[in-house]
């Protein structure tokens, strides 16, 4: 019969509509500032610095300004100064982390290249500010996150690096006892 | 009431419009324009007449006016199908300048 | 005191308010003008205000999302927001515009739009205008929005309104056939063009009348034209054509904007927007009210007398609540097929109102015609209703698949192999 | 009674010159169309209710909207007219017209022992007489009057489809 295709597509429609208030799969909207999305496991969005003892986050920062990430970073977006102890030796620590968000765009070549697991990739996407200039430049303070945030956003991750680095711990000990041997 | 006279005065000056606009303007279309406003006229006569005769009931006046209209639409339609074909022609609408004949 | 009927319990009310002033008769005349004219003005626009909430909510719905949630509970003072949101816009005016057309388009749009609406019996004795030429009055009102459209379009000196403009008096003036010609079945059937004879008409089935209680319920119901094989066809046609006629989707080629940006609603802003897409609803109303009218049975609902009354006339609910919701539902049947069909294209829109809607509605007076004059027994239209049904429904599949064009093979679909 | 009249005469005659003077086409269109509508009014004021409704759809809704479509195919579509648009010799245009009102029209008119009032002083407007009278006196002008709107229609397509686009037709 002609026109029945019509009446298929109404009721496909109808379906969708009544169905929308019953079924949770055909309405798949979240109410974004009230419910927040739930973020993948997967999901990544821009660098941080991971940090291991809540007490002493400068402290313990993983980093040692080493600027291989700076170099490798395709579109340039960090910045890093070593710090200088009173003597004026390098401090292997970062005085200057910058990272401009607006320039980043989130490859994770960083995190691939760094020797001491200290930048990780975060999930966080409330990045909006009214500054475009300042705002966008994201310093060392903001970017220092400590591990057991890894731990929360990517557990399976965090792990696999607490255990690299824990083997990595393990083995300079038994180096030296090696000519002891 | 309105009297008589009054609709018949504006009809006849109505039809003078229509002439005027028939004589003086050399665009086709403002020409049918003007045929139309005559015709209009016509039909307000006859209204006019049909209300103030002795025998309204049977509504000799708006038959006839019906009749008018339908073939005031017959002839709207063909009028400017032959503005469109003489346009085609003649690239023109201005009447003064279609002269095959006259040449 | 007559016993209190809620159907006419507004009429009375009227009617007594209007006894205090039988001396001034002048003051009389105008105070019914102005209690039959204001209503209008005030529910429809409010309905109007309503109908866009329901739209915007169920196409929301229809496409998996929730829509307008944020102005008052559920979303539902968005048309507040909409309308102070459009006052409170700049009125723009193009500078080549052409000033006089552009500033009347608007009001040519809206006056017919909200005047053919007082053609409607919205109840019994609740009609504006009781007038003996109600529909041709209703058609012929209805077809100056084409000229609206044309003067919206032509006046705002953009080439996308005058596309827009030209495209709505090609489809506006082919789908009024359509529209008109299924209108004059019921015509002839009711024998007037009197609306309110019109739903009286349809509430006239004798052999249902004199049968018993549970079925008289009924009564008001089994006579609508719908329900007959030429009113059934003639609905449809008059529906599909009405889509046209207001432009709504499937058929909303003048404003398509995937195409021609809005069409003859570009060049408008602020409040002259708001006042087309008001007419544009306000005569969507007046259409479906005038195929409730014509198809529905009007103001008719099932008969349920209120338990105090003897009066066979006397309702429970009132005329006008049935009136309004069949209206409602047709809108809402509109808002459906605005969520389901995609445009069509303009030259299958034309092909479909000449080759497909105009011949069937040409065949549906026939049947129209055979249906009246066919046999019946005790009232029961036996030979008129099945040999009737049976020829729209041959006539449709037979105009149908004269229609079709050359199969086109199935498409065939190449990946990378 | 008499301001109703007058007032929509006065639209009627307004629009009517407006519509034959007017230099923009569609200005002139439009103001046609004002001239149908007061012109419908003032048949409702004589009680032709239906030919009003009538007016209204045949002449806004088909003959303007058609003058339209022909002035948009034929015409620049902002209808100004660029050349001058009185015609040769539109003073003695003007003369014979203004001749035919004074002598033709107005004399006859006012000479004419007319009535005042309407003989019969109510109609009840009924369109079903009307139809009757359609159907049984007058068929055979109905009849015609159709056949006369077909082959209007007809010779109306025939002359408007463009000889170049069939010959192309043809070619496809």
């Amino acid at each position: 019969m002609l026109g029945i295709g019509i009446l298929k597509g109404m009721v496909v429609t109808a379906k969708n509509f009544f169905g929308s208030f019953v079924n949770k799969r055909l309405l798949p909207t979240i109410q974004y500032p009230e419910a927040g999305n739930s973020v993948t496991l997967f999901s990544r969005n821009i660098p941080f610095l991971v940090y291991d003892n809540d007490e002493d986050p400068l402290g313990t920062m993983r980093c040692v300004a080493c600027k291989i990430c700076e170099k490798e970073c395709p579109p340039q977006c960090i910045y890093i100064v070593m710090e200088k102890d009173a003597n004026g030796k390098p401090a292997k620590r970062p005085k200057v982390f910058d990272i401009d968000i607006s320039v980043c765009m989130g490859c994770q070549i960083c995190v691939e290249v760094c020797p001491f697991e200290s930048i990780k990739m975060d999930s966080t996407f409330e990045l909006s500010t009214p500054d475009r200039f300042e705002g966008l430049l994201l310093k060392r303070e903001h970017l220092l996150k400590s591990n057991t945030y890894f731990h929360k956003i990517h557990p399976d991750e965090a792990q696999e690096v607490d255990d690299r680095l824990a083997a990595k711990q393990k083995k300079p000990a038994p180096t030296p006892s090696t000519p002891a041997a | 009431m309105v009297p008589l006279h009054y609709y018949l005065v504006v009809s006849a000056i109505l039809f003078f419009v229509g002439l005027l606009g028939v004589l003086t303007r050399r665009h086709a279309i403002i020409v049918l324009i003007g045929v139309e406003i005559m015709l209009n006229a016509a039909n307000l006569n006859f209204i006019a007449f049909w209300r103030f005769g002795p025998n309204p009931d049977l509504l000799l006046g708006q038959l006839f006016t019906l009749f008018s209209i339908a073939i005031a639409g017959a002839e709207a339609a063909v009028g400017l199908a032959l503005v469109i074909a003489v346009y085609r022609f003649y690239k023109t609408p201005d009447l003064e300048k279609m002269t095959s004949l006259h040449e | 005191m007559t016993p209190i009927n809620p159907d006419q319990l507004i009429v009375q009310l009227t009617q007594w308010a209007l006894s205090f002033l039988d001396s001034y008769p002048l003051v009389a005349v105008l105070v019914a003008i102005l209690l039959s004219t204001v209503p209008l003005i005030a529910v429809f626009p409010g309905c109007f205000a309503i109908t866009t909430w329901l739209e915007r909510k169920g196409l929301a719905r229809i496409q998996n999302r929730i829509g307008p949630n944020r102005t008052g509970p559920l979303g539902i003072l968005q048309p507040a927001a909409d309308g102070i949101k459009m006052l409170l816009k700049e009125d723009i005016v193009p500078k080549t515009s052409d000033r006089l057309a552009h500033f009347l388009a608007p009001v040519v749009l809206m006056v017919p739009a909200f005047t053919i609406l007082s053609v409607l019996p919205f109840n019994r004795n609740m009609i504006p205008a009781a007038v003996d030429t109600g529909v041709i009055l209703f058609f012929a009102l209805g077809s100056v929005s084409t000229l609206a459209v044309f003067m919206a379009g032509w006046s705002s000196r953009n080439k996308y309104s005058l596309l827009g403009g030209m495209r709505a008096i090609a489809q506006m003036v082919s789908y009024e056939l359509p529209l008109v010609l299924s209108g004059v079945t019921v015509i002839m059937m009711t024998g007037s063009l009197d609306t309110t004879k019109i739903v009286a008409q349809q509430q006239l089935s004798e052999w249902i009348q004199s049968s018993n209680a549970g079925l008289q319920c009924l009564g008001q119901i089994i006579g609508w034209n719908v329900f007959t094989p030429w009113g059934f066809a003639g609905f449809l046609i008059f529906f599909v054509a009405s889509l046209a006629e207001i432009n709504r989707c499937p058929f909303d080629l003048p404003e398509a904007d995937s195409e021609i940006v809005a069409g003859h609603l570009t060049e408008y802003s602020g409040f002259k927007y708001a006042l087309f897409f008001m007419s544009e609803y306000v005569s969507a109303f007046a259409i479906n009210g005038l195929s409730t009218t014509l198809f529905l049975g009007g103001w008719s609902g099932p008969n349920i007398r209120p338990p105090w009354s003897d009066d066979p006339n006397a309702l429970l609910i009132p005329g006008f609540v049935w009136f309004f919701a069949k209206m409602f539902a047709l809108m809402l049947v509109m808002i459906w097929i605005r969520g389901t069909l995609p445009r069509l294209r303009v030259d299958h829109l034309m092909g479909f109102a000449w080759k497909f809607l105009l011949p069937l509605a040409i065949m549906n007076i026939f049947v129209g015609g055979f249906y009246y004059y066919a046999p019946r027994w005790h009232g029961i239209p036996v030979v008129g209703w099945p040999i009737g049904f049976l020829v729209m429904y041959l006539s449709y599949e037979c105009i149908g698949r004269l229609n079709r064009g050359p199969k086109t093979a199935q498409r065939v679909y190449h990946y990378a192999s | 009674m008499i301001i109703t009249f007058s007032i929509l005469s006065a639209i009627a005659v307004i629009s009517a010159l407006l519509a034959v003077r007017l230099r923009n086409l569609v200005h002139a269109t439009l103001t046609l169309m004002a001239f149908f509508v007061a012109l419908a009014g003032l048949f409702i004021l004589l009680m032709a209710e239906f030919l009003a409704a009538v007016q209204i759809l045949v002449y806004v809704g088909a003959v303007g909207i058609l003058i339209l479509f022909a002035i948009m195919l034929t015409q620049q579509v902002t209808g100004n007219v660029k050349e001058h648009i009185e015609a040769h010799g539109a003073l003695w245009g003007l003369a014979g017209a203004t001749a035919v009102l004074l002598t033709l029209l107005l004399p006859a008119i006012l000479k004419t022992a007319l009535p005042l009032q309407p003989v019969v002083e109510t109609i009840d407007p009924s369109v079903r007489a009307l139809g009757l009278n359609l159907m049984a006196p007058y068929t055979i002008a109905l009849q015609v009057i159709a056949l006369l709107l077909t082959a209007a229609l007809l010779g109306a397509v025939v002359i408007a489809i463009s000889p170049e686009k069939s010959e192309e037709e043809k070619k496809s």
